[in-house]
């Protein structure tokens, strides 16, 4: 199957897409992100306003180590090697999670296998004998103040991602805010999967064939920037 | 300085306080007690407060001008012998006093600041402050069930904030300043200094700023 | 009533005989110390191996402050104002009763009103209307590995303080390890109320009289330091 | 230095683990990893261990050494994707493996640490891993009730003792370290430096000296 958009570009504008969502309001925020693309949201943040917490304990999270600058022992969730940006700080895992936990964060960006109409994401695990681990995927999306999910809009195999209902494990109920994809923007409002915008390559008819869950489309519904 | 300051005036940062509120007030004894943000209050028509601190201070002193004052509903809290206006109140039915042991109380502010809705301890088991408490052996020992306790506001005294709001606290004054700072939907941190973003050590700051939503210097109106 | 030993010598006697036995063991020993007698244990202590830990937040408490040096920032739990020692630490107060709670404190010292013959301890409130606090005494009487208790032998009255059963409301079950008055050292051992060392001023007899709760001689009695 | 020391080497602090331990390791990925501990372990007879660890590090790297020495029995941690090496032994019935959400995991050990017998917490509620557990809604919400987690010994990597063994970290290799440190019947820290007492600022040490039994220097056998 021929992509609509291409795997790149995808990436780049799901991840554009959540750092202009996280630019538009009109406060400071803090959020943590996962591997993968919500990791790429952070190239894309430009404010002053905007802090990132990782949850293996800093607060601050500045941008990826130039090589030769890595410093093992100051990382990412991802295992990545980070920066320092002024006004980090850093502490032990049961304080960050405390962070997370206790409502703190104001939005974790993730990735997900499914993200089912009723906002359950199954992000964690695909029962194939090969993955054994959950890292703080159940704490962030149940403890933050917002869960955004960044995911392309279908699996490789052309499957929708957004269904009627998740078929993998769960790794939180009802805990989708935001489903970003290189298709659309959905929010659930009030309960209801609601597209808010669409990508400039397809219309409504087509979207909906692309995707298993229902969902309904804003009064003022806009094209996606590109 | 970011485009958002959280610095804000002693006047402003009261003005967000609501009668009936549940205030939680760092402090031990004196140690640590955010005096400007108590005095501005006690001058104020704020009342029907929930008082939620370790101690109230001395008769007329300290926290105690909220008594004093006539401006407290209810305390919540674990020590209240320094302040002998807190029994005789209680027990002319003026205000509602609920104890809980010095630890319970500090680990359970910490509990609603993380987000764990309540804990087993084995303090109290079996006694007076425990007799009304879910009660469950683990090792072969009583324990009781305590609930995290919450604040609308927290009234933090810290020794110097950045411009972003990280804390950072001076010996003893610690005390419950950063577990209450992590409690309430509104954190209010009165501080000796503030000072540049970057200016304290990463490894040494003990609220990062995300706790913090207002700041006021000590002694500025 | 004659007192058999005065005010002054009796609590000197107590807080001297404390600190021997904190400074008889051959290893670091952390302790808290209650307010009265237990304070004045600090006095007597001359040992590298031993810290104090103060439930507001500090271990590693120094000597009280000097008059024109006290900082009404750095006090010990009785609100007097204390000094650093070397190594010394800060932390919160969920931190320090971690500490406490989590069997890191080796010893409390405490004062009571009472202790039963089954090592029950009633030392938080006398129920007459004028007290209403708690403070940290449950914690530390259920956290500390061990809890010695720092009391005269009889009340004022003349009333013994160790008791057949507290008439006192409880501040923990069982948890005495060691009672010091000025007229003897008692001990529970598996259970049983044990009298190590008895003051030179009196005799077993005149011991029991004084005494409500039973209690027997060790075989290696001895006579306590005056 | 005080007469009672608690610096020693590395073979004298392995010598007190025994097999059959329960073994909580610091650590997330390779940072904050104890590493002349887990070489010196790795190359003795040690086995039937539970390592306790965010996670296995990578195949044969760090603390994957032990899963290819065969020196596991269980492991309790949260993340094990770095290592394929457990999913492939748990799946032939080699260890046993007990998965904790992150969080809740250095709750535990924490709870462990300060004595905590257990704690509700929303995380995992409803899942997979929560369906084992005892449920109660608080506020509406569904919580899991998560139990301390104990160990007979803790490894942990600080940056720098002083001689009595107050620890302090190096940013992100902090972790799960400080938590650990509180919570097993053994603690020892294998540091960077040793530094004389007096050399760390009080208000910044993380880990007080009544935390720890024995030190060893990086590096010293």
């Amino acid at each position: 199957m021929k992509e609509i958009v291409p795997g790149d570009i995808a990436r780049a504008r799901i991840a554009r897409r959540i750092a202009s969502e996280f630019m538009g309001r009109d406060r400071t925020m803090i959020i943590n992100l996962g591997v993968g693309i919500p990791t790429m949201v952070a190239n894309f943040i430009r404010s002053d306003r905007i802090f990132i917490q990782a949850e293996n304990g800093m607060m601050g999270v500045g941008p990826k180590a130039a090589e030769g600058e890595a410093d093992s022992r100051l990382i990412n969730a991802g295992r990545e090697p980070v920066t320092e940006t002024p006004g980090c700080s850093y502490f032990d895992s049961a304080a960050s999670f405390g962070m997370i936990r206790g409502g703190h964060v104001d939005a974790t960006v993730i990735g997900a296998f499914e993200v089912d109409q009723t906002g359950n994401i199954a992000n964690w695990i695909i029962p194939n004998g090969r993955q054994l681990g959950v890292g703080g995927a159940m704490d962030l999306v149940s403890g933050a103040k917002q869960v955004v999910v960044a995911m392309r809009h279908n699996g490789s195999d052309g499957r929708p991602k957004l269904v009627k209902a998740c078929s993998l494990p769960i790794t939180g109920f009802h805990e989708a805010d935001f489903v970003i994809t290189e298709l659309g923007v959905f929010r659930f409002i009030e309960g209801v999967l609601t597209l808010q915008e669409i990508a400039p390559e397809i219309d409504l008819t087509r979207l909906t064939e692309l995707t298993e869950a229902p969902f309904v489309a804003a009064a003022d519904i806009k094209v996606m920037d590109s | 300085m970011p485009d958002t300051s959280k610095i804000v005036s002693v006047k402003d940062a009261v003005a967000a306080i609501r009668s009936g509120d549940r205030i939680m007030v760092g402090s031990f004894g004196n140690a640590g007690y955010p005096e400007n943000l108590v005095e501005t209050m006690t001058a104020s028509d704020l009342k029907d407060l929930t008082i939620i601190s370790n101690d109230l201070g001395s008769p007329g002193i300290g926290l105690g001008k909220f008594l004093a004052n006539g401006q407290i509903k209810a305390l919540i809290g674990n020590y209240y012998n320094w302040n002998p206006d807190v029994a005789r109140a209680y027990n002319a039915g003026e205000i509602d006093v609920c104890l809980v042991p010095q630890g319970s109380f500090a680990e359970a502010i910490r509990a609603a600041g993380v987000g764990i809705a309540a804990f087993f301890t084995p303090t109290a088991a079996g006694t007076v402050l425990g007799k009304d408490k879910e009660t469950r052996d683990f090792n072969g020992r009583p324990h009781v069930l305590e609930h995290a306790i919450h604040a609308d506001v927290a009234l933090i005294k810290a020794y110097k904030a950045d411009e972003l709001g990280n804390l950072v606290y001076y010996k003893t004054a610690r005390n419950f300043n950063p577990l209450m700072a992590m409690a309430a939907t509104l954190t209010i941190a009165e501080v000796d200094d503030i000072v540049p973003v970057g200016s304290l050590d990463p490894e040494c700051v003990v609220t990062p700023h995300l706790f913090v939503n207002m700041i006021i210097k000590k002694g500025e109106k």
